[in-house]
C-alpha cells in the first residue's frame, strides 16, 4: 500500500540528523515537522529571515511582525535569530542548510525539478525555490507518484519549466523513494507492499535498482 | 532633526516623477510601508517600474496602487494572491520581471554596494538563465545577474533615531535594509522615532548613512495574510 | 552544548592540517583570536595560507606565526609593521597576495555566499587589475573579482550563546562576521558563554548556523597597536 | 607664502557640508576635524565598521575594541553605529561617502593618484585606499606641492604604481587648489602670495587656468 501523505512527512523525517539546519517547504514538507524524533535537535530556518522556527502561536501570541516564508504566523524558538533577505539568501546560496525539503509537479530521471509553474494557471512566481534548489546541500523531494489522472510525474524530462536542473538528491514518492548520484536515479525503498513491477509500471523515468533494495511486505 | 518629515506626503511629495522606479521592503504584507504607499496612491504618480519581493493584496501594500493603474512593471520573485493583479497582467498592461528571490535580494545588495554583476547558481539550466552569460568555476557553472538600483527607496522599520539610524523588528526586517542601499533617495516609515543615542550602537541594522528622510507612520495596521494558530493547551 | 570545547588546542586540534588555508577576522590587534592562534602557533601546522586583514605585529596575532615560519602566504591588504615578516618576505620564505581591503573583504563575502565572482570597480586601472577580465557596465569599467574560502576560520567575539549565535563589540567586529560565513569549519573565540535565549533575537550578528566550534578565551590581553588620548579638560 | 599642513587641513574644511559622510585618511587629512566649522554636522566614518567616530579618548576612557582605520584609539559619537567590514566597504564602493580626504605621494594631470607604494621601502599593502577612491563621491587630495628635495609631485604621469587612475576630484596642494573635469585639471585658487608664476615653475603637470581663479596677496 502507497504511503499516506503523513507518512512521506514521516519518511522525510529520517533524512535529518542531529544538528542539522533544515528548511521545509510549503504543503507536506510543512508536516515533516511532526514527526522528528524528540532526541534530534534540528533549527528550522525560513528564507524570509530566521533561524529557529517555533510552532504556530496561540491565539494571544500572534505577532504580524513574525510569520514564515509561507506567509503564516510562528513563533520562534529560544535560539532563534533575525536577519535580512540578503543575508538569508547567502546562507542558502552558500550551502550552509544542510536540506530542504521540498514538493514537486513533476522530477525527471536526471534530477531535474520542476515546481513553480502551475499548468493553465497564471504564473506567480519561483519565489525562493531556485534559490533553495541551487544552494542547500541535500534536496529531498517529495510528492504523489502519480498525478490525479494516473499520469506519471516522475518522468524522462520535465515538460514544466524548471525550478532546477540535476539539483534533487532524494526523491520520497508515495511509491518508494529514489536517490540521485552523477544526475542518475537509483531506486532505494519501496513503501510497504508496493512491488516492484507496480513502481516500474507507474514511473516514467529510467532509473535502476540498487542491490540494496528495502522492500517490506505490507 | 534636518531628515525627520511630518508626514508621508511631505515626506514623498518633491521625490516623485512619472516613469520612475521606486524599491520598497516587504515580504507579502509583513514589513511593508503602509503609509507612504498611501502617499504614493494619493499622489497619482504613474509608469512605475517597482522593485518588491511581492506586490500586496488587492487592497493592502502595493496592490492599491494597482487599482489607479500606475504600475507599469514589477521586478518580483512571487505575485502572490491578487486578482487586479493578475487581469491587468493578462490584459498587457503590466509587465513582470521574475527574478529568484535570493537572487533579486543580491541584485538590490549590488546595486547598493558598488558591485556591477555578480555570477550566481541559482537558475542555471532554467528560463532565467536565458539570454544571460554563463562561466564556470571550479567546473560548476554560474549565470551572470546585474545590480538593480532605484530613483528611490522605501523602507519600513521598528525604530528610528533622529540621524536615521534603524532597527527592525523580527521577520518585518527581511528586503528592508538592502533597498535603503540602493535608492538614489530613501525614505523610512518607522513606529516610534527615537532621540539620538537610545538605540545601541552595537545593534543598530541600517546606518543613518542610508535614510534621507524618515516619518513616524500615522497608522499602523500590519494586516496578516494568513493567521495560523494552535490550540491553547488543556489547563 | 554540543559546540562548546574546553580549550583552544581541543576545539582545533582534529582541523588542522599542513598546507591548509585558513582565515583569521580582527583588523590590527583589534578582534583577534588570541587563544586560537596561540593553539595554532603551539601546534606547529605549516605550510598555510592566511586570509586575514594583516598579519599582526612580532609578537602578538598572526605575527606569532612567523617564528615558526609557519606561514607560506598570506592574502591580506596591509602587511602592518612587523620585521619577521618583512625579513621573511624580502628572503622569499613568504609569499604575499594583496588584495584591496574592502575586495578582500568581498570576496570573503562571496565564498560565503555562493557568489562565485563579482564585478568592482576597486582597482581599475592599478596592478590590481592586471590580468583580471575587465567589462563595461553603463559606461564605467569594472574587473571581475573571485570568491575566496577556507578550510577553517577562526572568529573573534563578545558573547556566544550555546547554539553558536555572536555578537561583536564596537570596531573588533570588522572581519570576523564575513569570514565566520566562509571557512568550512569555523571556530569562535568569545569573551563570554551565555545560556541559549539570552541574546537578543533581532540583535545576533553572526547566527549559529556558521558556528561549528565554540571557546571561551582564556586569556583575553586585547593589546592595542597606537593608544592616543586627549587630555583631561581643565577642572 | 605656502599654506602649512594645518592651512591645507583648514581649506580641505570647507569642502564639507552640513549633514556629509566624511572618510578622514592618514596623516595631514586627520587634521581637517579640527576645522570643521561648528554650524556644520558632518559624520566621520571609519572603514574598519564605524559611524560617528568621536575625539580621541580621555585616558581612563581607552578601549582596545575601539580603533580607527589608522589603529588608534577613539571614542564613538551618540549617533554612531557599528558594522562589518563587509558592510563597511559596501558603504564605501556604493557610493554612500560624501568625501574623502586623503593624503599622496604623487598626482598626475588627470587626477591619477598614487599614494600606496613609498619608494625604497618594502609595499605594505594597499588597505582601504583603493576602494575609497573608486567609491568616495568625491576624492579630496592634500599634499606638499614639491618633495623634500624640490622634485614636483603633481605630475604628468605617476611613475609609482597607482592607487586609482583618474579619481581625484580636488587636489589641495600648499601652493594652490586645482579642480579636476574629465580627468583635467584646473588651478582655480592660489595660496595667499603664491604667484601663477610660482606654481607653473613648480609644477609639471598640465593644467588649465581658471577664468575665476582666487588669487590673495600676502
Amino acid at each position: 500500500m502507497p504511503w499516506s501523505r503523513n507518512e512521506l512527512a514521516q519518511r522525510a523525517a529520517r533524512e535529518l540528523q542531529d544538528g542539522f539546519y533544515v528548511n521545509l517547504g510549503i504543503g507536506i514538507p510543512t508536516r515533516v515537522v511532526n514527526y522528528i524524533p524528540k532526541h534530534i535537535d534540528v533549527t528550522l530556518e525560513s528564507e524570509n529571515g530566521m533561524l529557529g522556527v517555533g510552532p504556530f502561536p496561540y491565539p494571544d501570541q500572534v505577532d504580524a511582525d513574525l510569520i514564515d516564508a509561507g506567509k503564516q504566523t510562528i513563533t520562534e524558538s529560544p535560539k532563534a535569530s533575525y536577519f535580512s533577505s540578503v543575508d538569508s539568501f547567502a546562507m542558502i546560496r552558500g550551502g550552509h542548510i544542510d536540506v530542504a525539503i521540498l514538493g514537486a509537479m513533476l522530477v525527471s530521471q536526471s534530477g531535474d525539478l520542476a515546481n513553480w509553474v502551475i499548468p493553465g494557471k497564471m504564473v506567480r512566481g519561483m519565489g525562493g525555490a531556485m534559490d533553495l534548489v541551487a544552494g542547500v546541500k541535500k534536496v529531498v523531494v517529495l510528492m504523489d507518484h502519480n498525478a490525479k489522472d494516473g499520469s506519471p510525474k516522475f518522468v524522462q524530462t520535465c515538460n514544466l519549466p524548471l525550478t532546477g536542473a540535476g539539483v534533487i538528491n532524494l526523491l520520497i514518492t508515495t511509491l518508494g523513494v529514489f536517490e540521485f548520484r552523477q544526475q542518475q536515479a537509483e531506486l532505494i525503498e519501496l513503501a510497504p507492499g508496493v512491488s516492484l513491477q507496480e513502481i516500474t509500471d507507474k514511473t516514467e523515468a529510467d532509473f535502476v535498482v540498487s542491490t540494496h533494495l528495502i522492500s517490506v511486505p505490507y | 532633526m534636518y531628515k525627520f518629515r511630518d508626514d508621508e506626503h511631505v515626506a514623498l511629495k518633491d521625490l516623485l516623477f512619472d516613469g520612475m522606479t521606486i524599491m520598497a521592503g516587504g515580504f507579502g504584507l509583513c514589513g511593508i510601508q503602509e503609509n507612504l504607499i498611501n502617499a504614493l496612491f494619493v499622489s497619482g504618480v504613474c509608469d512605475l517600474t517597482v522593485i518588491a519581493n511581492n506586490c500586496g493584496v488587492d487592497d493592502v501594500g502595493l496592490g492599491i496602487l494597482l487599482r489607479r493603474r500606475q504600475i507599469k512593471k514589477m521586478i518580483c520573485s512571487y505575485v502572490g494572491e491578487n486578482k487586479i493583479f493578475e487581469q491587468q497582467y493578462l490584459n498587457g498592461e503590466l509587465e513582470i520581471e521574475f527574478s529568484p528571490q535570493g537572487t533579486l535580494a543580491e541584485r538590490c545588495r549590488a546595486g547598493g554596494a558598488g558591485i556591477a554583476a555578480f555570477y550566481t547558481k541559482t537558475g542555471v539550466g532554467t528560463v532565467i538563465a536565458d539570454g544571460k552569460e554563463h562561466k564556470v568555476f571550479d567546473g560548476e557553472t554560474y549565470i551572470l545577474e546585474s545590480a538593480l538600483k532605484a530613483d528611490l527607496s522605501l523602507v519600513k522599520a521598528w525604530k528610528a533615531d533622529l540621524e536615521g539610524n534603524l532597527v527592525y523588528r523580527k521577520t518585518a526586517r527581511n528586503f528592508n535594509p538592502v533597498m535603503a542601499t540602493a535608492g538614489n533617495v530613501t525614505v523610512a516609515e518607522v513606529e516610534e522615532v527615537v532621540s539620538i543615542g537610545e538605540l545601541e550602537p552595537d545593534g543598530i541594522h541600517t546606518p543613518g548613512i542610508y535614510i534621507d528622510r524618515i516619518i513616524e507612520g500615522r497608522s499602523n495596521h500590519k494586516p496578516i495574510e494568513f493567521i495560523t494558530t494552535r490550540n491553547f493547551p488543556d489547563p
